[in-house]
């Protein structure tokens, strides 16, 4: 279990399979890798967004992310999860979260990926201000919904 | 020792930077509360039903007791991801 | 929209990475990326597997895979998808199937590539031959569940 | 012209090699659906429920027509992924 607050722009393919090497001990014991990336879009609204400023809470950030990944661990036999989290500005088409998991079967890998970003989404502290082309610079508001 | 207390994102705009509450206006002004913590900072501005409060990093509402040496965060939702 | 029968080891992450980087025209406009990836265990039904054969139907495979990322496409509004199978000799740790979807928004690219591998598993025509350690071949009659 | 009939995994080695049948064997044996395909093939065999049965590579049920030319495949469930 690893998470990262990264005020750098990363590579998520990169970022995954450095990770994986470093997993061979568990070479064969995963059959399942989910993995979901979110990525900042050029536009939100109906407006375009010239880039992006993301605030965290330093210290519950990545204390909630750690919680967040070992609840799941628990509920879906996780065998590795990674999380990582861009803070800081941010252009169109950086990537901004990576959350990847490991698991025995499929099942457990979709349903822990999907969880782990909802909850994110909706309790890890953190928040989008937006430059918009032409306009102010403006908070976001709220996340679009997940199910 | 005091109670340090932090506003993120759009919640300072609204109240501007973080702030520490000395112990002996904490004991003044029978400070116990989260809520007794915004209304002391607030000077009369209302928090919107939807600010999540974290003591010591946690999430909590607003009845919950606060003690000296507590760190209280107050921000709007979260938008991460 | 690729679909691809290898019969060679491949690497996900650096097909992932060759591929998004193909996409640049794209840049801006996907916010989610979801993947998926199966990978050959070293034990199955509790016996140790040191080696695996997937057979398939050539010609059908690739259209029904086809007509299940047409049809995801449509129902969830997919920027990209990417499928990729092996086929022939295969060992433990190897990848065997690859799904990635590219979307506007986390609920489409997380619930189009779940179905996508779950139409994959179920009617994909692939078969499966397991080498069990120390015993003889023998065909995979089922798969594990995914709901 | 004749019809291909192509056997996949454990159906392989229960039914043999993939096979033609002949126009003229087709006519003659009044071969019209799958089923009749699988019962001039099978020499008895019964085929399991779960068999799956595709018609020029789209599934089909075995009351479906055949005509010289198409290729008819039989294989057991799928184990992909």
């Amino acid at each position: 279990m690893k998470i990262v607050i990264d005020s750098t722009s990363f590579d998520p393919w990169r970022v995954l399979d450095d990770y994986q090497k470093n997993m061979s001990d568990l070479d064969g014991q995963y059959g399942a890798t989910a993995v979901f990336i979110g990525t900042m879009r050029d536009f939100n609204e109906g407006d375009d967004v010239s880039e992006m400023f993301l605030e965290h809470y330093p210290g519950m950030t990545e204390r909630h992310l750690e919680n967040i990944c070992l609840q799941a661990t628990g509920e879906y036999q996780l065998i590795e999860s990674l999380v990582v989290h861009r803070v800081g500005a941010i252009k169109p088409n950086d990537p901004i979260v990576l959350v990847a998991v490991w698991t025995a079967h499929r099942k457990q890998a979709f349903e822990a990926c999907r969880e782990i970003m909802e909850d994110l989404k909706s309790k890890a502290p953190f928040w989008k201000k937006e430059q918009i082309a032409g306009g102010e610079d403006r908070w976001v508001e709220k996340n679009t919904k997940g199910y | 020792m005091s109670i340090h207390v932090k506003f993120f994102a759009s919640m300072r705009d609204l109240m501007g930077d973080d702030r520490d509450i000395d112990a002996a206006v904490v004991e003044q002004q029978e400070i116990s509360t989260v809520d007794d913590i915004w209304n002391y900072c607030a000077e009369g501005k209302k928090r919107s039903d939807n600010v999540l409060v974290a003591v010591n990093m946690d999430y909590v509402d607003g009845q919950t007791l606060v003690k000296e040496g507590d760190e209280v965060a107050f921000f709007p939702p979260v938008t991460g991801g």
